[in-house]
């Protein structure tokens, strides 16, 4: 296995997409301006080149046809990647994302296989307000026949398309736009981290924060922060939403009996509520406190950036909610 | 033109194998056997027929709410279509799908579909895919005069004619979006008028005649797969029953006089008729090959009928690969 | 006041809607052969005759181009109720909904007052199989700048539809279809029901069930089952999802310390888990078990009557949940 | 034609307070001090100018990402437009809304929209809002070229002509959506072409020419004043700074020759040299007219830099009325 590199977060997705081009003759992939600008995040930067026509498409701007696209080519024994340049489109094609893509399956009974990978940008703090900065991985993963996974490091970011592209089901590899120039060691080899699997990338005993994406760089800051006073925190990536490693959840709660759940999403409705309950259902009698949830308030993105500061979950609040649940303010 | 007399039994056999399997289900339905809702084809007969008698089952269809002839012009068995309609375990889907799903792969049939409009993006991927293999095959995507005003109508048809993908749209204008006349729901008399907007060429065809409907799919299939790209096809035709069920919800918002209007065209009276008078099928044989598909009919449903329903063990099934 | 007398679930909303239309000359119908055929179940029956054209229209089918419309005329003044036929079609229509019926006001600094009214349908049972059965609240309550109630009566559908064509904000009105013909009194006179308020339908002091829409008359079965081996279940409905009343929730928890909550939707991801999630937080040291929640498994709703029978949930169901709660079993 | 020297000169007024008002916020976003993403109008100035100057603040638009050029064209002030650009509490949206969402409700104008194709349904329900009072208006939806192939457009169109709304379909059609050439995301040239599939008029109109576009909008706003309906209006233009900000990402995927041919006919360039020609406006006029407006702009910007933050406590306000 050759050496691993640092690579861009981004970086990792135009690997991770080459790879699986080489690997598999029948993927290709599709969205705007994915060819021949390399997409707008550049995730796809140099593909066109090596690839050629066939393999890397741009479309129309019309989301519901991407998606369609993609199911159609999937059940039809392709197997596409297909980019939705903002998570927050998603509206423009959750009739294909959700009627069609996550139930053909099922609704045929078994005979469909819909090997899907759809690649697409979350996360606010560049400014893009309210339709550009949405965390809306909530509405996916409440809908049976799709995966959800959501990388916070280029490591993951490769080994976690790879791993969605060789799925045989749709699976959605929800990125974060904030954190493309974050940079770490990646591999240049192909290689898989299993969908469904967490990580426990901090190991602590007296908390454990539950996260994905880019707020566990957020929850490294706070726990760098708690061990100053003395709080030594650990850390769960959960890198997959769905399945959900609840299994790790539920053994890193039982070490350390609290518990704060962190993302960017809208805190109401968020998935943090889903984690919350599933812990104290199955950890009810180790819990010393409530399950905190760390999210984002009932509103809309703001654009101003001031607002913006004040809306994203970050460090500092992650630093408050553990203070507060361990009684220490 | 190929339309040799094989090929025009072959078109009738369909019909009145839509036709036939319609009647009963129909009737199955009212007499409460059937759950669900069930969205008939009679009437629309030549549509299927005439398209379909030019398909293999490498050419991949999507369909609609009212997806059962589709699929019967297919290649569907009448057992499983009817156990399927009945949500037993050994239906197309094995219960799951019921009438708005059914669906079969191996016959290239890519489901019945509960969402108007969901179809055409759908099969502009399975198009895609037949050209990324470089495959002899064309993709066909049926859909409504009420779905051509979906949204995704416009973004399939557009994206098909931007790659020039071999895949043909097929509007089956029966004049009613449920119970919404196309006066009230589009301001344009000729769905096939959105063709030009797309790129490709939009063709009007009297929907009840199934040599016009063979004929115009011929040309619509060899341009496809001349790379030429896709093309609209305008059947104009008429449902005989209501949007749901036999009778539906009883509502009188066509006339009977309109009705009867239309079923003096009935597809398969006047194909019978055609075809009386070219001498390749007579009266008498036109009755036993009704005859005899009846009797297939009803072998269907008793299939159906004798048939176990799903294990509720088996509900968590198929929801992944 | 007149009098109240029956009206069936369906009947109120048709009762409500001619209220509205009464009350405001801005208010309008629009949707799928809501005019002509008086809704395809039945909702706005007799409309078209004493409004005429001008105040119910029907719509081509074109979901997003309804919202649109609808979003379009309640910003310039209008105050429309819009029909969406089935909750299912929402993927045709979230991003109308969720970027711009949601998020218009805000974005504009508060100088837009979107004064619209959904009227959809949830929920399976009548065998329509996956993508006309659905309970998919859980999208929508996500969204910051919406409203959801749930009514589960005649009483509360009128009384619920009144409030929510009364509010400047855009309120979702999730109908149940197998509710349409439960009976129920209904008061001729229009009433409102307060947007945000939940309801006690069932005192009792062993077990809180938190429930809504059709999950209530389930509930109430189940209640009158476990009454049968001693066990006295309080069941709330909580009518409004959003915003929800927390409050009432945490009162009940409190009272009785064991909590189930119910719902018709997908367990995973549900509202369930914000509520239970809320639940703890509030109420942490009253709770002397888990919270349990009911939902519908994961998977799609299954066409056939024997699958979905066995994938809704039912009082048999919830009176498990609360009998292994209480540790009865 | 109602076109007199004091319109002309409207137009141009207009016009040139677009272009001042872009080149200065292209620098001040070039200089850091403008957060987030800004895709400037300049090129495009006859279609806002040549379209608004017909409007009045009772008629609605719809706006699209590139929506300071219309908001201007509507009336909008500098001040508290760069305020809403620099995210400010005296901006337009107090500085929730940016660049992407500035509007303005007084002036009509509905608001730049981060969603493409998102604007002309909710054109159509600000029509259906002005024929349902009996009001003397129009609404105006712009939309590009590549969100001409979202299905909310075709949704929207199709509404329009069924319900003979007073609402025009303006194309701004400057022949790339982002990096993406036309050719490259639709197989026709005009997209005037898909209105006959709609049953409205469909006309293809210069949209560097801002008599031509101000002669077309005259037609279809009578048209639509008389209950006859939507029209489509597809303004062939050009965008002269890059898809978001100046330089943009600095991709290739137009060459300097074509914006050089474009730049020749500069809609603010010819139409000087027009009014010159009619001896409407001379060259020092013009001059006048262009440093006015520029220090009008520089002006905006000092209001928007003094202008205070938003305070935090403010982020809850506005979620709902
Ligand atoms: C997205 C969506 N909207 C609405 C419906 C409800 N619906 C089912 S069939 C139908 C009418 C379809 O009309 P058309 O496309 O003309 O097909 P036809 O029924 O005439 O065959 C409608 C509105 C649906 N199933 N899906
Ligand atoms: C629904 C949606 N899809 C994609 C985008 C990303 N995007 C922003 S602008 C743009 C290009 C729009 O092209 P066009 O409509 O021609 O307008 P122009 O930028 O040329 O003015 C795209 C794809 C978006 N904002 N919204
Ligand atoms: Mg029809
Ligand atoms: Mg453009």
């Amino acid at each position: 296995m050759a050496e691993a590199r640092e690579l861009t977060y981004i970086g990792a997705v135009a690997e991770a997409t080459k790879t699986v081009l080489q690997e598999q003759d029948n993927a290709f992939v599709a969205g705007e301006d994915v060819a021949g600008a390399g997409g707008v995040f550049g995730s796809y930067r140099g593909i066109l080149e090596e690839f050629g026509d066939r393999r890397i498409v741009d479309t129309p701007i019309s989301e519901e046809g991407i998606i369609g696209l993609g199911v159609g080519a999937a059940a039809t024994g392709l197997r596409p990647i297909v980019d939705i340049m903002f998570m927050d489109f998603m509206g423009e094609c959750m009739d294909e994302i959700a009627n069609q893509m996550a139930k053909m399956r099922y609704m045929f009974g078994g005979s469909a296989k819909l090997p899907i990978t759809i690649i697409t940008m979350s996360g606010g703090g560049i400014n893009m307000a309210a339709q550009h900065s949405q965390s809306l991985e909530a509405w996916i993963c409440h809908l049976p026949g799709l995966k959800v996974v959501a990388p916070s490091t280029p490591y993951d970011v490769k080994g976690l398309i790879i791993s969605a592209a060789r799925d045989d089901n749709p699976v959605f590899v929800v990125l974060n736009k904030l954190s493309l120039r974050n940079r770490g060691d990646v591999p240049e080899a192909s290689y898989e981290i299993p969908v469904g699997e967490a990580k426990v990338v901090r190991e602590g005993g007296d908390v454990t924060i539950v996260t994905y994406s880019r707020m566990v760089g957020e929850a490294i800051a706070a726990a760098d922060k708690l061990a100053e006073s003395g709080i030594d925190a650990e850390i769960l990536d959960l890198r997959s939403l769905q399945p959900m490693d609840t299994a790790a959840i539920v053994a890193s709660v039982k070490k350390t009996q609290h518990v704060v759940v962190v993302h960017e999403a809208v805190r109401f409705g968020g998935l943090g509520g889903e984690i919350a309950a599933q812990i104290q259902e199955e950890a009810f009698d180790y819990l010393d406190a409530p399950i905190a949830r760390v999210g984002a308030p009932f509103s809309p993105v703001p654009f101003s950036p001031v607002l913006e500061q004040a809306y994203i979950p970050n460090a500092e609040r992650i630093v408050e909610e553990v203070t507060k649940l361990l009684g220490v303010a | 033109m190929d339309l040799n007399n094989e090929t025009l039994l072959d078109i009738h056999l369909r019909m009145v194998r839509i036709r036939t399997f319609e009647t009963e289900a129909g009737k199955m339905a009212e007499a409460g056997k059937i759950p669900g809702a069930l969205h008939l084809y009679v009437g629309q007969e030549a549509v299927a027929g005439g398209i379909m008698a030019h398909l293999s089952n490498d050419d991949w269809i999507t369909s609609t709410h009212r997806g059962h002839g589709h699929l019967i012009a297919k290649g569907g068995e009448f057992g499983k279509m009817f156990a399927e309609l009945y949500g037993r375990a050994t239906g197309y889907c094995k219960g799951k799908g019921g009438s708005m799903h059914i669906s079969n792969m191996q016959l290239g049939m890519l489901g019945a579909n509960g969402i108007v409009g969901a179809g055409p993006p759908i099969a502009v991927g399975a198009a895609f895919s037949i050209k990324y293999r470089n495959a002899p095959n064309v993709a066909v995507t049926f859909f409504g005069d009420g779905a051509s005003n979906e949204g995704s109508f416009h973004e399939a048809a557009n994206m098909a004619a931007l790659y020039k993908l071999p895949v043909l749209f097929v509007c089956e204008n029966n004049g009613y979006g449920e119970y919404t006349a196309q006066a009230n729901h589009q301001a344009i008399v000729d769905v096939a008028d959105r063709a030009a907007g797309y790129g490709m060429p939009g063709v009007v065809v009297d929907g009840m005649d199934a040599i016009a409907v063979y004929e115009a799919t011929a040309a619509a299939i060899e341009r496809a797969k001349e790379g030429l790209g896709p093309s609209l096809l305008e059947c104009k035709t008429y449902r005989f029953f209501d949007h749901v069920g036999v009778r539906g919800m009883g509502l009188s918002y066509r006339t009977d006089d309109e009705l009867a209007e239309w079923q003096k065209r009935d597809p398969i009276l006047i194909f019978e008729v055609r075809l009386a008078e070219l001498g390749v099928l007579s009266e008498a044989q036109a009755k036993e090959i009704h005859e005899k598909v009846l009797a297939d009919v009803k072998e269907g449903i008793e299939f159906a009928e004798a048939s176990p329903m799903p294990n509720p063990d088996s509900l968590l099934e198929d929801v992944y690969a």
